[in-house]
């Protein structure tokens, strides 16, 4: 056990740190991180970024070279993920596509799928959604119902989908059809890769909590793919489904962003101050601060431990872990700042004290989307622990 | 010792609820959010159900009714978030011009808001960081023949839908709520900015007074109304408390039909104890709050020992447990609770807002501490 | 609504306030409130003290005059539970043959069977256990396994009981015996009275957690009991089960307690210091305890509307209410209690501070016994608001 | 940055298991409850397996290892809630006689410590209701050859047992960890008498000396000895708080097997999601007080700048949240879980005891605040 990091280590740090520095949008360093209110504006910032990113090599760096990563190590990988939660950069527009779409078709895509799709994901050329829920189908995939008809040369597909994030400017959707339903709900399901941009594809946003509109309804009527768009056999979309997850990359955990966070809300304590005292005075306030710190310590810790073990070749289910304990400390946290905002919590936008509001209704969806920390309880009971599954699963 | 409520409350309760889901239910919220303003829609309805008449005295045309009577009419209020000063209007101003008011200002005013032809509303922050009563700073300057207002108020609700705002100014160099003057003034007066706010079914204002000269205005002692202002600003937490019961209760009918309805992994979700468990809980705290509103009503309106104590609790927990509670009905709902079109955060809203607006529940402990230790 | 006694409502208390002045032991109001240690001489001192509240008239209250009761109303039990909870007297001897075998009897009994036994409960010269669990039935009646054999003129029981308070020294055990296993497993359930004082019944005191023996194992080989003393139908116990609970009396809640422990515990926080500060003053305590007076508070006041309720006939399932919120309450408090002890919290005994650490370890058997709060929440959820039963009950 | 156990780690832990399973598991700490006294044969056996030679420098017999690995035995120890002075031998007097101790003094204790033929503990307390340091208020008074201590100090760890004990006392006016020096005396000086304890696996005592006359006793230098106690309390804490997570990963395990094996209305009660949730959350606190005992012990063992913040964060939480997970283990075994026979309140009553006895939970978070704001 060795929390420290070897030269090498630290010099690839020291790459990354630079490169922000350099290619950072001006100002973004020093806190002034705003993206254009415009939609067209912040698509044509975030396409530039993604452009940054993919010409200076971090835009998958987890990938294999050949097609555009840098092979790069777990440990790596947690470096840049620290550097990336210290600097707090840009959205990636891509991001739906490197961490989700990419390693699908690299896993389980014929060598013309990889050469086609995989370096367009990557300089942002091409953006993509994933069609997985379905109005009547939350959590369980098996249930689907979007129906894809195999007529010899191409599949139709008819059925809908739904809170498919970024929908609306997608240029391909990474799709889960209804190919067989003649067998156990888990056989003929095909994992198939559709062109959005068809008469057959129609698509309607979702207005969040937080009035924005990141999710969409996706109809599809007699929409069409050709065969060769088929992720693995037909039919067997269930095993791409189920490995997703199981990639070799690093696991993702909110708690490095966390700690960023919970340093900025101790800065926020120190300036805000109530009937001329800083809140960080307030013994209540001081209480939960060194409670958060302790937990979200404990979230970035164990988050450390569980990829030191992946590193040594061990994928234990413990990965769980941070899914579910990380969104619950957020949860809290976020409500925490809520309450910290004063009689001016009562306001939106750039009114809202520590923009406080905001996250805290954005936070619930985390504990929702994949996988409600419902769910997580399960896996980690069931697959963690061994204890029976229930009858309802 | 009887602590339930007659028949006729309990008849009052339903024809406020069956009156309140003809005009639209929820949907009146609905409107108001998407940027129509459906005051007034709202309050002539109220009137010809003579609602605007219950807290008024009898002598002035209303029904005489005390805090916890309206407070029920508040909790169906609540359970469709519907907007417009009622709280404000009913809950805070008229007993405030009841016991403060001179003949002639009850006479001018409380006939009227009886009819539904005038509405009021609070203008209570000179500064949206402090607590109360720190945070009224206004200086009002006597002039005269009244007094001259300078200064901007802030998160003062309903600005532009009211006829008269409370405007509490001081007029002595003190502390807390001594050497504070109240003025009744027409909101026209002033400027009114609409500010972005995070319940968009209770819109705030910043009031802007531009050495505004006030005669008449004046609303009770000068200097000393500052006592009268914290009773009312009790009552109207509790107003507020009780919409959040309302609220609540709501919250607790939506996840059980939710419940009862969605299936997942081909049952529905309630049979699932995480779900059933939570749905129970959260029927736990609304029946608290529930307890704790009435009662603070209660102790308000019979001059209580305990009602200043009763007030804090009911607050505290009205706002923070159950604005729990309304986040885990949205999580009952999963990705369809998240969304704009269900309703469960219309109530998550208004409770995070109100956990801060007069008071915080830290603040609301920290009241009961002191008097209870 | 209304908050306020009559004058009669107000006698009847003093009533009581008066009785408890002239009767408590020396010096009980004034806080000594030891019971002896001597197991011999603690049952002589429950004994006299049953015998002084059956004199008094104040042994069931809510009994009919005709066995020995008061015919007390609603609001009078509940008055009488205030006073109760105010000078918190020595535990009743007869507690469990007043309020769960006496109703029982009452209800279900036949006029030999209430001329037999309920004086006898009263006066506490006959004290009472009921065998309801057995080891592999918790929460699960149904499935009881005890077997009562019918020979004409009495039944053979065979079987094991289990938790059954008091058991070492009951003279009759109220129980739930199998007698027909054909059918449903709700039907062929039989209650019968059993004379403890027999061959073919031994039991085994179970120690607790708290160190206390209040539980047994009771084991009956060969135990036999007349056909008289069947209550009921045979067959027709679950029945009896089913309406144990609704018999027209108060329903029980800790609250009053809670709120005069809360007193105490006020107490406690003023004198006791740490650094020469009464803990009082300490902001994280202050803030604690306005939180446990409102909670508490919440719990008194929904019991008074579920009372109320009760009084004007409508018997929802409210009551629910008490069992959940209370005992959770207690549970926090008395962890906060232990927590203030100091270090000095590692005591034992007289020398508990607060005598916190018993209480808090006790409160664990409150939120298992009598249906565990997660039974409740199935309760709450199914039979107040109608939620579908899970597959599993 | 590698955060997991080596090789050599995984399997002397594993080794410490099986032993102690072999040597009766709970058992023993079942047979000390009952008013035996195992020290000695438990003792003898960990001496056996140079378990007590762990923390001792090498130069003195000992393996060297640091405090992490030492809380790799704790944990073990904590899983069968091992009695025996372990924590106050090896975690806490160890290091510290290494740190102060003369030649002459290390070349006395260490061996023996090294070699299973002495064992120490540490006493505290002047007054039991008071923290530390305030409740250090014993004063040693010198005399010709040494000191004179006079006084009682309270629940000190298994007194009886062991043949020294660090006794830290006041020889200068002054306030916190000032003006304390240490003295290692033989505790027959003193008159023992047993507490009567919430937790019965490890007895406390009241340790009178009346006057008793020490020389070459002393620990450190004088009035100096505070820093270095204060550190040493520090590691106390981790020994205790790795005792704790093996208790709690013992506790997950138990209720695994029962939820597995027991069953209600038909089903094994682990797949009800009530229970099954609150065991998967038990596991994430256990899960979550590991990282922060291991990282502490890691950080004290290499002088990390926030070291003392470590020890804080894994104190609070091993105590805090791991005390009511040993209440949700008891509680998910049902009536079981509340008799004697059932191993839960052993770790229950344990994490009672310590949640109190080197600082609160409270206390922690504000020593967190003060470092961290």
């Amino acid at each position: 056990m060795n929390f420290d990091y070897t030269d090498e280590q630290e010099a690839f740090r020291r790459e990354i740190r630079e490169w922000y520095e350099e290619n950072l949008p001006d100002g973004w360093i020093e806190g002034d991180r705003d993206l254009p209110d415009d939609e067209d504006e912040r698509e044509q910032f975030l396409r530039e970024w993604q452009r940054k990113l993919h010409e200076g090599g971090w835009a998958a760096i987890h990938w294999p070279e050949e097609y555009g990563g840098r092979d790069a190590s777990l440990m790596q990988q947690l470096i840049y993920q620290q550097e990336k939660a210290r600097v707090n950069p840009p959205p990636e527009r891509s991001e739906i596509g490197v961490d989700l779409v990419g390693p699908a078709i690299e896993g389980f895509g014929t060598e013309e799928q990889k050469e086609r799709f995989l370096p367009k994901i990557l300089n942002g050329e091409e953006l993509w959604c994933i069609g997985y829920s379905e109005p009547d189908v939350g959590s369980d995939l098996a249930s689907l119902q979007c129906k894809a008809v195999d007529e010899g040369d191409q599949f139709r597909i008819n059925g809908q989908k739904i809170w498919t994030t970024h929908a609306h400017k997608a240029d391909w959707c990474y799709m889960f059809t209804r190919t067989d339903d003649s067998g156990p709900k888990h056989h003929g399901i095909t994992a198939l890769i559709v062109d959005m941009d068809q008469e057959g594809v129609t698509n309607e946003r979702i207005r969040q909590i937080t009035d924005e509109r990141e999710f969409n309804q996706v109809y599809f009527d007699d929409a069409t793919t050709p065969k060769e768009n088929v992720l693995n056999e037909v039919d067997e979309g269930w095993e791409v489904a189920m490995r997703q997850l199981s990639f070799e990359r690093i696991s993702l955990s909110q708690s490095l962003d966390l700690e960023r966070r919970f340093d900025e809300l101790v800065e926020f304590c120190k300036n805000e101050t109530r009937g001329g005292t800083p809140l960080v005075e307030d013994p209540h306030i001081r209480e939960k601060l060194a409670e958060f710190d302790t937990r979200i310590q404990a979230a970035k810790l164990t988050y450390f431990r569980n990829v030191s073990k992946q590193m040594n070749g061990d994928l234990g289910a413990e990965a769980s872990f941070g899914k579910l304990y990380d969104s619950e400390v957020a949860a809290d946290l976020h409500r925490f700042r809520v309450k910290l905002g004063g009689p001016k919590a009562a306001l939106w936008g750039d009114d809202s004290p520590n923009g406080a509001a905001k996250d805290s209704l954005a936070n619930i969806s985390i504990r929702i989307g994949g996988g409600t920390s419902d769910i997580q309880r399960n896996i980690i009971g069931e697959r963690v622990l061994g204890l029976p599954k229930g009858d309802q699963e | 010792m009887d602590f339930t409520l007659s028949d006729e409350q309990n008849q009052m309760q339903e024809s406020v609820r069956d009156y309140l889901e003809s005009e639209g239910g929820i949907e009146l919220a609905r409107r108001q959010m998407d940027g129509e303003d459906v005051v007034d829609e709202v309050w002539d309805g109220l009137a010809e159900m003579d609602y605007p008449a219950l807290s008024v005295p009898l002598e002035y045309g209303g029904l005489g009714d005390d805090l916890l009577y309206l407070s029920l009419l508040f909790e169906e209020a609540g359970r469709v978030a519907l907007p417009g000063p009622l709280p404000e209007t009913l809950g805070f101003t008229v007993p405030l011009l009841a016991e403060l008011g001179t003949d002639e200002q009850k006479e001018q005013f409380l006939p009227a808001i009886a009819d539904g032809d005038l509405r009021a509303s609070v203008a209570l922050y000179d500064d949206a960081t402090e607590s109360l009563p720190g945070a009224i700073r206004m200086e009002a300057e006597p002039t005269d023949d009244g007094y001259r207002l300078d200064g901007t108020k802030t998160l003062v609700p309903y600005a532009e839908s009211v006829d008269r705002v409370v405007v509490p100014a001081r007029t002595r160099q003190d502390t807390g709520y001594d050497g504070i003057t109240l003025f009744f003034v027409d909101p026209a007066a002033a400027e009114a900015e609409q500010l972005d706010t995070l319940d968009k079914t209770r819109p705030l204002y910043e009031l802007t007074f531009d050495a505004v000269e006030v005669s008449g205005a004046r609303l009770g002692p000068v200097d000393g109304g500052g006592d009268a202002l914290k009773r009312a600003i009790d009552r109207l937490n509790v107003s507020m408390c009780a919409m959040l019961v309302g609220g609540a209760d709501e919250a607790v009918d939506r996840s059980v039909e939710y419940g009862k309805q969605r299936e997942q992994f081909d049952k529905p979700i309630g049979q699932f104890q995480a779900v059933k468990h939570r749905i129970a809980d959260m029927w736990l705290d609304t029946e608290a709050a529930r307890s704790l509103t009435y009662y603070a009503a209660w102790a308000i309106a019979n001059d209580e020992d305990d009602a200043r104590q009763a007030v804090s609790r009911a607050t505290w927990y009205c706002t923070e447990r159950c604005g729990e509670l309304f986040e885990d009905d949205i999580f009952n709902h999963g990705a369809t609770g998240y969304t704009w079109d269900h309703d469960g955060h219309i109530f998550l809203k208004q409770a995070k807002t109100w956990a801060n607006l007069l008071g915080s529940p830290t603040e609301h402990r920290r009241r009961i501490a002191d008097i209870r230790l």
